[in-house]
């Protein structure tokens, strides 16, 4: 398993050592190793489908202080829980790497870039200690940073910074976040010292089980809080979202889909692992806040989506819209919308992928992505329109498609809870069909244009074929994700329900 | 009374700084009589240091616990860490020097007087008397002034006096604390007197004779509301010195402060001392990171953030209260060798880029990626450490410093802490990442890129920082358990 | 307190050294205000020999009333004229003003509170000698230090001092 | 006795108080090397004082005092040689200001 780590590491030093006069070689070698990663979290998947999980844990850091020892073990595990995003994390990497044919200059730092995001995150999404996970999140900051501000439009650099700003507030609250957790709840008695019985821990597993243990107290109620709001930016949820604009805006579409694709996903990650499973009985009090505050972002994702005259920032607030459908799954913390939550998060990161991917086409041939001056491209480049027509049916959440299945599940889950919220949200999704089909219309509909558009070279047909029928097997056969997930969702659930049935419901 | 003076016995006990004179005197000599070029007096330099370096592993490594004329002069383990550290330091810098366009009077003297300096720094680390530790002081400070001064720039002269002129107010003030406690007392050992000052008779006096000794030590780290003179005087003086300053001397200066902290403050007044300097980090972690915000000029920017590391390891003294453990000192040595690290390769990168004759400024390394860009990767290496991101010494250094600070202080106290290191953490991306946006993202400077590739010297600093950073970041638990059982004799005892 | 030779002595040196320091920050006329310095340093020595310690009254009016004089006299007569006096604003004075006068009054009311027990040790005798045992047995260690300090000051002082070798700026 | 030591202390205190207030007033960097020294031999006069009237048998205050003279003794050589190089350079009416630094400062 850690050769989902090393590879990608691996790749991003070989590549570092080619010369950048070789432009060939690099690109030649940079798409070959984004996909080994992919190669590699097929052959895992396919091994472990029946929920054996690959974990590793081995003493890594130790040291003392105030008499009692600390202990930061190099902790990894990819169970059911973290195989969907490790799987979702390796076709979107490849897929980024793929469009990465289309830069015009500096192949290499794009792919060394590109590649070290990878690994961390794999790392983020395999780590279960949380000064490791931490050092995986701050990890995909910096090649995540230089990316988007080497690679793009005009207003990247503002775009990186505003990036960085945001991300970097967002990490300092997890650093406190993290170092509370440990001091608060890492401690745990060594076998054998009765005396100086105290011991420091930053493992998941035995921080969890400590917190269980714990009677409610502030302190997890801050914790809870910080964790939140650190993943919140990433998510992001609504009144935090502008950074994502910008990237969404201005970055090259490569990036975009490394970002929108799987960066996201690891705002809801963190959120889920440590906000809502470390402290159910904070997340039960704000539950109902917490959805209101989903639905607020799923609802102005969609309105703004339906004001934009940029095909990018379309799709950026349908992300919003689509990752606020996660955070209700996710705050509903039942089967469905947990289930439907992870599913919505997969499918988004693919379909994402073959949007941005689409629009990257476009973009290199037309230079604009604004949808006034595009339009009748279906003539010229009837491939890469029909993707993007699978892709926007896709997000408006057509059954057969990925996005329906996700959506339903989580409004499924959502409805036993908040009846009147639900239909809001339901209401939305009839929104995101305005938006979604006013967009691709415009652009494959209308009078062609002038100039010649060629259609897609086959390199880049590739990896849109690969997602779209990703896209659709898991419209059509969901049982692939579900069955990985179905344990680790019913883990992630117990103790909440529990809970509840304990307190009679909320 | 019988007269006991050193014996050669003693001069093995300080064996480093003895070889520190003896190098310095025959490099005065070879300067004067050979006319030898400058760059092979800077070689020698490295190696009377190398020596002395060696020196003081082989205490370190032989676990040498002794003491010269009744406890005057102290060689113990921390000690000897704490000299390698500094030794380690300076070898850095007079990488950085060696190769630097001459911008002095003189030609030898510009390497040789590093020496003296940090043969002052060597001896506060291990002095435990007053007034071998004010002389080592003024050693340290004269000749940094005489370092600064020696700049043919009119601004090097005035850095010189404005530093004087501080020195003088702040070895003042502590001379005159020291007067006080002597007055009570009647003795300049710190374990005497540290024994004899009774809180009983004389609070008050003793009191406030701490604050004034706290304070003027404050004034030679450049905390916060004495911090201004850091600035002017850093950007007065040529990047070697600057670097000399901003690493040597306030390192030394911070040791001073544990120092005397642990063996005469802290067992009277703890809670006033710890007080006033709790107040004083806090001011200066905030204050430090935002007046970085608004330097340009990179020298004044980096005795800026240095102002904040300091800050920060002064917190592990303040965690622990009365009596810093074997895990306090642990970690201010861990954070002790990522800021030498960090800044020692920061100062290299400056250097290495740096036209002469113009002050150092953050322009200088726009486009550094297209005409150097294994030195742009070396220096992202370094400005990830010091904006304490992962992987690196900085971030570890961080999460220990911070781990520390909220397990040891309860309450309010700690998570204050905390959340001013952290916040600090966050304005410093700002600024620290300005340089990475002129390399990466700026067409190319007006800076000739001969002089990057062709200095071996600052480069080999470079790259030694750099990856030294990386490997204290992939591996930190390796040092720390170096340290600690290295340290753990010396403070239990 | 009696009104000893001793306590006579006291009163008028410390009004001559006050007296001087106070000439010297306010006067205007440079030589005035090194004549007043001057007589600052020696009526501190004078102070020292009344302390019992006579060798160092004697370093005192080597070092200070004589070099140290010397040495900044010819300094301010090698420049040139010098007879604008720089002000400083008033809120600058003011504000060290102020907080020079509550520095002096925390100083001197601890100091005022402070008794001792001690019994004055009167004359030491062979003091001298006993100054270089000490001088260098217990602090040789420093005394060693401060040699290098001042060779260090004396390069120091030489190169910076020395004319400029080309037509650096 | 005792209220003698308490006189020598004060004046102590006095001198070094007057001092502190010369440096932050006084602008010209002679003056102001010249109030370090009077800061520094109020400190003198504070221990001298300590080492008569503490009660201690011994005469570690001289050499506590003979130690300050020798380094403000140096402090000064340099101050006088950086001063003078100064004036060689700028010309006397800049040395008083000393405000380069602060001028660059205020650049940016």
């Amino acid at each position: 398993m850690h050769a989902l780590l090393a590879v990608p590491f691996l790749g991003a030093l070989v590549l570092a050592c080619i010369p950048s006069a070789h432009m060939r070689a690099v690109r030649v070698v940079g798409v070959l190793w984004c996909c080994v990663p992919l190669a590699v979290a097929i052959g895992l998947f396919v091994q472990d489908d029946t929920g054996v999980s690959y974990t590793v844990h081995a003493p890594w850091i130790a040291w003392t202080v105030g008499g009692t020892a600390v202990h930061i073990p190099w902790h990894v595990s990819l169970d059911g829980f973290s195989m969907p995003f490790v799987m979702l994390a390796a076709i979107v990497c490849a897929v980024s790497g793929v469009a990465g044919f289309l830069l015009t200059k500096r192949w290499k730092a794009f792919y060394v870039l590109l590649l070290l995001l990878t690994t961390a995150v794999f790392g983020v999404f395999v780590a279960r200690d949380v000064v490791l996970f931490f050092l995986f999140f701050e990890l995909t900051l910096v090649p995540m940073f230089f990316l988007i501000g080497m690679f793009g439009k005009y207003g990247r650099e503002r775009a990186a910074n505003v990036f960085l700003v945001y991300n970097g507030i967002g990490s300092a609250v997890l650093f406190l976040a993290v170092v509370l957790l440990i001091v608060h709840a890492g401690s745990f008695a060594v076998v054998g010292t009765p005396t100086m019985g105290n011991s420091f821990t930053s493992d998941y597993a035995v921080i969890a089980s400590n917190l269980a243990a714990m009677p409610h107290d502030g302190m997890h109620t801050v914790l809870f809080w910080l964790f939140f709001l650190a993943f919140a930016i990433k998510l992001p949820v609504f009144p935090l979202h502008t950074w994502m604009l910008r990237v969404h805006g201005e970055a090259h579409p490569a990036i975009v889909i490394v970002h929108s694709g799987v960066l996201l996903k690891m705002g809801a990650f963190g959120m889920l692992m440590f906000s809502f499973v470390l402290f159910p009985e904070v997340l039960r009090g704000a539950a109902s806040a917490l959805a209101v505050g989903a639905v607020v972002t799923i609802v102005v994702g969609a309105v703004m989506a339906c004001a934009q005259k940029d095909v990018r920032l379309v799709f950026a607030y349908a992300s919003l819209s689509h990752m606020g459908f996660v955070l209700l799954g996710m705050v509903a913390m039942n089967d469905n919308g947990v289930q439907g939550a992870l599913f919505q998060l997969v499918s988004h990161g693919l379909i994402s992928a073959l949007l941005f991917f689409a629009v990257a086409v476009i973009e290199t041939r037309t230079q604009t992505s604004d949808i006034a001056s595009l339009g009748g491209l279906g003539q010229p480049m009837p491939f890469a329109s029909a993707m993007l027509m699978i892709g926007a049916l896709a997000a408006l959440g057509l059954p057969g498609l990925s996005g329906f299945v996700g959506e339903w599940l989580v409004l499924v889950g959502a409805y036993d809870q908040w009846r009147t919220l639900t239909v809001i949200a339901t209401g939305s999704v009839v929104l995101s069909a305005v938006y979604m089909l006013r967009v691709v219309l415009g652009i494959v509909f209308g009078p062609p244009p002038q100039k010649h558009r060629a259609d897609v070279r086959t390199i880049e047909a590739f990896p849109m074929v690969f997602v779209a029928a990703c896209i659709v097997v898991l419209g059509v056969y969901p049982s692939v994700l579900h069955d990985v997930t179905r344990e680790a969702t019913k883990t992630i659930v117990a103790p909440y329900e529990q809970l509840v049935d304990v307190g009679g419901g909320v | 009374m019988t007269t006991i003076t050193l014996r050669l016995s003693d001069l093995v006990i300080m064996a480093p700084e003895c070889i520190l004179l003896l190098g310095v005197v025959v490099l005065t000599l070879a300067d004067l009589w050979m006319k030898s070029s400058r760059t092979s007096i800077g070689i020698g330099a490295l190696v009377v240091l190398c020596g002395a370096l060696a020196a003081a592993v082989v205490q370190l490594v032989q676990e040498t616990d002794a003491t010269v004329l009744f406890g005057a002069y102290e060689a113990d383990a921390f000690s000897s860490l704490c000299k390698i550290v500094l030794l380690l330091a300076a070898c850095g810098v007079l990488g950085i020097a060696i190769g630097t366009p001459n911008e002095t009077h003189a030609v030898g003297e510009m390497y040789t007087l590093y020496i003296p300096a940090l043969m002052g720094a060597m001896l506060l680390v291990s002095s435990r008397e007053w007034m071998t530790t004010y002389v080592a002081l003024e050693l340290l400070t004269i000749s940094t002034i005489v370092l600064i001064g020696m700049r043919r720039a009119a601004i090097g002269k005035e850095a010189a006096m404005k530093l004087i002129v501080l020195g003088g107010v702040s070895s003042a003030f502590l001379l005159y604390g020291i007067s006080f406690l002597y007055g009570c007392t009647g003795t300049t050992y710190y374990e005497v007197m540290a024994s004899r000052l009774d809180m009983g008779q004389d609070a008050s006096l003793i009191t406030i004779a701490f604050v004034m000794i706290v304070a003027s030590i404050a004034v030679k780290i450049a905390l916060v509301p004495f911090h201004a003179w850091a600035l002017d005087v850093g950007a007065g003086a040529v990047v070697p010195v600057a670097a000399f300053l901003s690493v040597v001397s306030k390192l030394a200066a911070i040791i001073l402060l544990w120092r005397v902290c642990v063996d005469v403050l802290f067992p009277h007044a703890a809670d006033v001392v710890v007080d006033v300097l709790f107040v004083l980090v806090c001011v200066s972690l905030v204050v430090a990171h935002v007046l970085a915000l608004r330097q340009v000029t990179l020298l004044r920017l980096f005795a800026v953030s240095g102002i904040a590391h300091a800050a920060l390891l002064l917190v592990p003294l303040i965690a622990s209260g009365t009596r810093p453990d074997v895990d306090a000192w642990t970690i201010w040595l861990y954070y002790a060798v990522a800021y030498v690290l960090m800044n020692v390769g920061a100062f290299a990168a400056i250097s290495l880029t740096h036209t002469t004759g113009t002050q150092p400024h953050v322009h200088q390394f726009a486009g550094l990626v297209y005409r150097a860009p294994w030195t742009a990767v070396a220096i992202v290496c370094i400005v990830l450490s010091l904006a304490g991101l992962p992987v690196s010494a900085g971030f570890f250094g961080k999460l220990f410093i911070l781990l520390d600070a909220l397990s040891q202080r309860e309450g309010t106290a700690g998570i204050v802490l905390a959340a001013l290191i952290v916040v600090g953490t966050v304005i410093s991306f700002a600024y620290y990442f300005r340089i990475v946006r002129q390399m990466f993202w700026r067409p190319e400077g007006p800076v000739p890129p001969s002089s990057v590739r062709t200095r071996w010297f600052a480069q080999t600093v470079l790259w030694g920082s750099a990856l030294g950073s990386v490997a204290l970041g992939c591996a930190p638990g390796w040092l720390m358990e170096l340290l600690a059982q290295l340290i753990a004799h010396t403070v239990v005892s | 307190m009696a009104l000893s030779g001793d306590f006579i002595a006291f009163v008028v040196l410390a009004s001559a050294i006050v007296f001087g320091v106070l000439t010297f920050l306010g006067s205007g006329v440079i030589v005035h205000r090194v004549v007043a310095l001057a007589l600052s340093f020696l009526g501190m020595a004078g102070l020292f020999v009344l302390l019992g310690a006579e060798l160092i009254a004697g370093i005192q009016v080597l070092v200070y009333a004589g070099a140290v004089s010397i040495v900044i006299v010819f300094a301010l007569m090698l420049t040139p004229s010098h007879t604008h006096k720089p002000r400083t604003p008033t809120w600058r004075a003011l504000a060290a003003l102020v907080g020079c006068g509550a520095f002096g009054g925390i100083i001197w009311a601890v100091l005022l509170e402070r008794t001792t027990n001690g019994t004055p040790t009167d004359a030491l005798e062979f003091a001298v000698r006993d100054v270089g045992v000490l001088l260098f047995g217990r602090y040789a260690l420093a005394l060693e230090i401060v040699s290098v300090l001042l060779t260090v000051a004396l390069i120091g002082a030489i190169v910076i001092g020395q004319k400029q070798k080309g037509g650096a700026q | 006795m005792t209220q003698t030591m308490t006189a020598y202390v004060l004046l102590a205190a006095l001198l070094f108080v007057l001092g502190l207030y010369g440096v932050l007033t006084r602008r010209e960097p002679i003056v102001v090397l010249l109030c370090v020294e009077v800061m520094l031999q109020a400190v003198a006069l504070n221990v001298l004082a300590f080492a008569k009237y503490g009660g201690f048998e011994d005469v570690t205050g001289h050499v506590f005092v003979l130690f300050i003279l020798a380094v403000s003794a140096a402090e000064v050589a340099v101050g006088v040689a950086v001063f003078l190089a100064l004036v060689r350079q700028r010309g006397v009416d800049d040395v008083v200001k000393l405000d380069t630094l602060h001028a660059e400062r205020q650049e940016e």
